[in-house]
């Protein structure tokens, strides 16, 4: 494969886009009038406080930890981070942020990540390899499976995009989306994974029923690259778009109010 | 990374009268909570000026505001698990409908204080039922379907199958809550007992939060564990001092007990019910009109002393 | 019926003993080595709080409203008084209350009343007559049910000790002992009504299997009187011992130490 | 009213090394909690110290602590939802034995977070299961036996019978909780991140807090709402200051990440990780010989400023 991702080469501010200002920018985007988003640290963090500076104002970023309305006086280093707490509008016990919050149904983005991802947006963070005896043990679910069963939708942002992460078959299927939990006879609340953002597009999904098709690539991408980069036979949208590059204003919020000190923007 | 506040018009704050007026509908299903403290009263007296009818009331502890409300002629179904004048006697109106279906039958749904919390613990996670120790060889189930059985799939303690009763979820159309303080965008701070309140308002479809006070964003924020009704849950903040007469509100206001005891005597008789409705709640514009009408002398009598909670230290990065 | 209540004719403190100072004395005596208490306001309030200065030092009360540990300035008037918040070591939410306290099994000791008791102390709240349409609508449970479910053993007690309240047959059952629950297939918790505690005297039962036996009377109450106030075939142990009255101590403790203002002791 | 204290000889403050010797057996079931925050390391400290064997632990988030703990031959069982060091980087001792049974097994039983809740509510609850909306097409139900389901005895919004996963109650024979304070009798007093541990506590048959600092009675009951953990459900409290490291607590400490990103490399390699036990572990005394050799610098590096909360005004009666 000779696939060249754009721009990834220098993190110089002003002069080319990194990785994760791209992944970043595309992924704010898509939370445009969104309100409630469970989100982890790292470029969901990027994403939703550059979301709340352009195109979702009244965002809410609730944390697995239990925290609802952070205003943090640091940028956070876990999803724990005492800056979190501190100045926050309320802090839950994990009861009631797993029972009322997700499960209760008052997400409606869910940012999640995986090891390995399949066309039905099902989701594997536990092993690669065998359960029993893996090659590698990862740590598993967390609240991932809470994730996508409780929020309305799920949004999926992966650095790498290659066939051993977008697989035709998981190893171990940690986290279902609902057509898996359909097939097993429980209903499932929302609409599982409707968006994977990578560093060569985006792929989304309607919801149950439907699986993830190409939808646009970054400038200078192919689609028989993403192809060709996906493990499984990928359905292409009839009008693949072209992701439009990040704009000097979201490079300059991201660079220089959200992430100052350059701590996610790797 | 401090971020801007939503604009100020993103905010929920609005009267009494368009709170209740946008969110409850004749034959809506409306919890009203607060176990004795921080009853809702005043969102109670604002259904009855705007006469709704047909409603289904989901409360735990049906006292003298219940009363006044089927009185009024709202409620045509009530579910609760204590039906009386807190410990100073009877809810006249409630036994004569029970009793006699006088003037009209009333649908009554009985379930047991834990029974109910459970059914706001579904209501609020949205599960299909919630399980329970209670009921078994109760008449209970006898008289409400509701209550049924399901049986574990782990062997129980002599490795036989165990059953167990579950109730089903409650889910609202709307609930009303009254706590002491909320920041304009309806995050909750209540002390002293919270019963089962912030349930109550996960388990809704909408939410109203009645509050003593307004406060500044920053006083919440000092004690983000004291918010234990986030504003993702709140539709409405209403601000309505004293609106939880004739109970109390911890810090502001103590109970009038003496007020429980005449309940018993005033809605013992149909005719000085419907008096004291037509005086107090139809008679007055507003609960700040029923405030002035008790008068500052009587509300004295309810006053209370300070004694302040210890701060914590939340700390701040150096 | 002819039975004289022993002493009930005065409440001039010091001179003959009020049927609230001898219920609360002869029901503060059965807390011995008790330490949690789940308790209502009135007579339960007087006997814990003689129990606290005589014979269980370490009782801590726990009320339905959610105070466990209170210190209150003043005698409270309902079981949700603002003076027993203030100064309290813990309140509770609800779920934690029944679902953590009472049914997990934190309670030694509940207080209950009722207006009808049967001979397995099964309870009814809910109704005189008919539950559809009631001679009289009683409040009905409120906690009862979690109470007697999750108590290690439940004492009741009863100004009234007559046919119309001991009652071969209740009119509605909405507390059942474990009797009841076992008939069902419900496995129960504790062991029920061990103490009824009444005018006349003092009924005892051990647990599932037993019914209420009268194990003794007041000074003055004969057999024959308890028996002729019961509306079953009252069990009656072999040796009905006389209860000793109040003493001077405990007399003094409830009238200058517990109830100075005569608030409950009617 | 004012009632006079138990007497101190009540109390139930004791030291690490009693409370761990007292409550911690060989072959036990151990819950440790706290979510990032508050987490138990001290007390897991002492109980590689007093060389406890064949431990079932029982933690959401298996962290450090655990992979110490397992590394020192401790545990024989590990029940989790998240097996990692933070977002920091793997659990090296975890991985081999999960991996390669390197030196030795580790049986496993996974869940995710809300199973693992849901099993704390069941046991705080005594209830024979939980529900839970997870699970529905995992493969964690392949690999765990625990994860079963139920038909509820109420139609579904389709009208047709429905199903849904439940999780068993899980009773720790001890579990064990940091908090920032508690009075002397173990009414427990936490705040920030508040986690799962009044439910681990109350579903445990012996509880162990261990505690920043102990304060006087009247701190804690200047603010009842802020005692999440009742005396009643506790059994021994401990004082250990700075025993959560690495891990923070919200306004006394704040969290050495870089340890964290060290235990990555410490851990990756057996021998470093043994020489580290056997320099940290092993070769302290207690938790208090470990914070002074880790030096008054290093805790200076930790130091938080103060951010108070606002304080709520309880009331007094006039």
């Amino acid at each position: 494969m000779t696939t060249t991702p754009p721009d990834t080469g220098t993190t110089a501010p002003g002069t080319s886009v990194t990785s994760s200002e791209l992944l970043s920018v595309v992924a704010s985007r898509e939370l445009a009038a969104r309100r409630a988003v469970f989100a982890g640290i790292g470029l969901p963090t990027l994403a939703t406080e550059l979301a709340r500076l352009t195109v979702a104002p009244e965002i809410e970023v609730v944390y697995e930890s239990g925290v609802c309305g952070a205003h943090p006086s640091h940028l956070p280093e876990t999803i724990a981070d005492a800056v979190l707490i501190s100045g926050a509008e309320a802090v839950l016990s994990m009861p009631a942020l797993f029972g009322y919050v997700l499960q209760g149904g008052h997400i409606d983005v869910g940012f999640l990540g995986a090891a390995q991802i399949d066309r039905w947006g099902n989701l594997n963070t536990s092993v690669i390899g065998d359960w029993e005896r893996p090659e590698v043990r990862l740590p598993g679910s967390g609240g991932a499976v809470e994730v996508m069963a409780g929020s309305r939708e799920v949004f999926v942002v992966m650095r790498r995009h290659n066939p051993r992460s977008f697989t035709e078959f998981l190893d171990f299927c940690t986290t279902p989306g609902p057509d898996r939990a359909l097939a097993e006879g429980i209903r499932p609340r929302g609409a599982g994974v409707t968006r994977v953002i990578t560093e060569l597009g985006v792929l989304a999904r309607e919801g149950v029923g439907d699986q993830l098709r190409l939808v646009a690539t970054h400038p200078g991408v192919t689609v028989d690259q993403v192809r060709a980069a996906t493990g499984w036979e990928l359905a292409v949208t009839d009008r693949v778009a072209t992701v439009p590059p990040p704009t000097a204003a979201e490079l300059r919020l991201l660079r220089e109010d959200v992430d100052p000190g350059r701590v996610y923007l790797r | 990374m401090e971020r801007t506040d939503t604009a100020a018009g993103a905010g929920v704050v609005m009267s009494m009268r368009e709170a209740v007026a946008s969110f409850v509908h004749d034959g809506a299903t409306v919890s009203l909570e607060g176990f004795t403290h921080l009853v809702p009263t005043a969102a109670g007296h604002e259904i009855i000026r705007q006469g709704r009818r047909d409603l289904t009331v989901v409360r735990m502890t049906a006292d003298i505001v219940v009363d006044q409300m089927i009185a009024a002629g709202c409620v045509s179904r009530l579910v609760s698990s204590f039906v009386g004048n807190s410990s100073a006697g009877s809810l006249g109106e409630l036994r004569r409908r029970i009793e006699r279906a006088d003037p009209a039958p009333l649908a009554f749904e009985e379930y047991s204080h834990y029974g109910m919390v459970c059914r706001y613990l579904a209501g609020a996670q949205r599960l299909p039922f919630y399980p329970l120790r209670s009921y078994g060889g109760s008449d209970l189930p006898g008289v409400n379907s509701d209550l049924r059985t399901v049986t574990s799939p782990y062997p129980g303690p002599d490795g036989e199958p165990e059953r167990i009763y579950v109730v089903p979820p409650v889910n609202p159309d709307v609930t009303i809550v009254h706590a002491q303080r909320a920041d304009r965008r309806g995050n909750t701070q209540l002390w002293g007992l919270t019963g089962v309140q912030a349930e109550a308002v996960y388990a809704a479809d909408k939410a109203i939060v009645v509050v003593e006070e307004v406060v500044a964003d920053a006083v919440v924020r000092s004690d983000p564990n004291r918010t234990l009704i986030p504003a993702h849950a709140v539709d409405a903040v209403v601000v309505c001092p004293r609106g939880a007469h004739p109970s109390f509100a911890q810090g502001y206001y103590d109970r009038d007990n003496a007020f429980y005891r005449a309940w018993s005597h005033i809605s013992k008789d149909p005719e000085r019910l419907r008096e004291w409705l037509r005086e107090w709640v139809y008679g007055t514009e507003d609960h700040a009109a029923y405030v002035d009408k008790l008068g500052e002398e009587f509300w004295a009598g309810l006053a209370v002393g300070e004694a302040l909670s210890e701060p914590v230290d939340y700390g701040r990065r150096l």
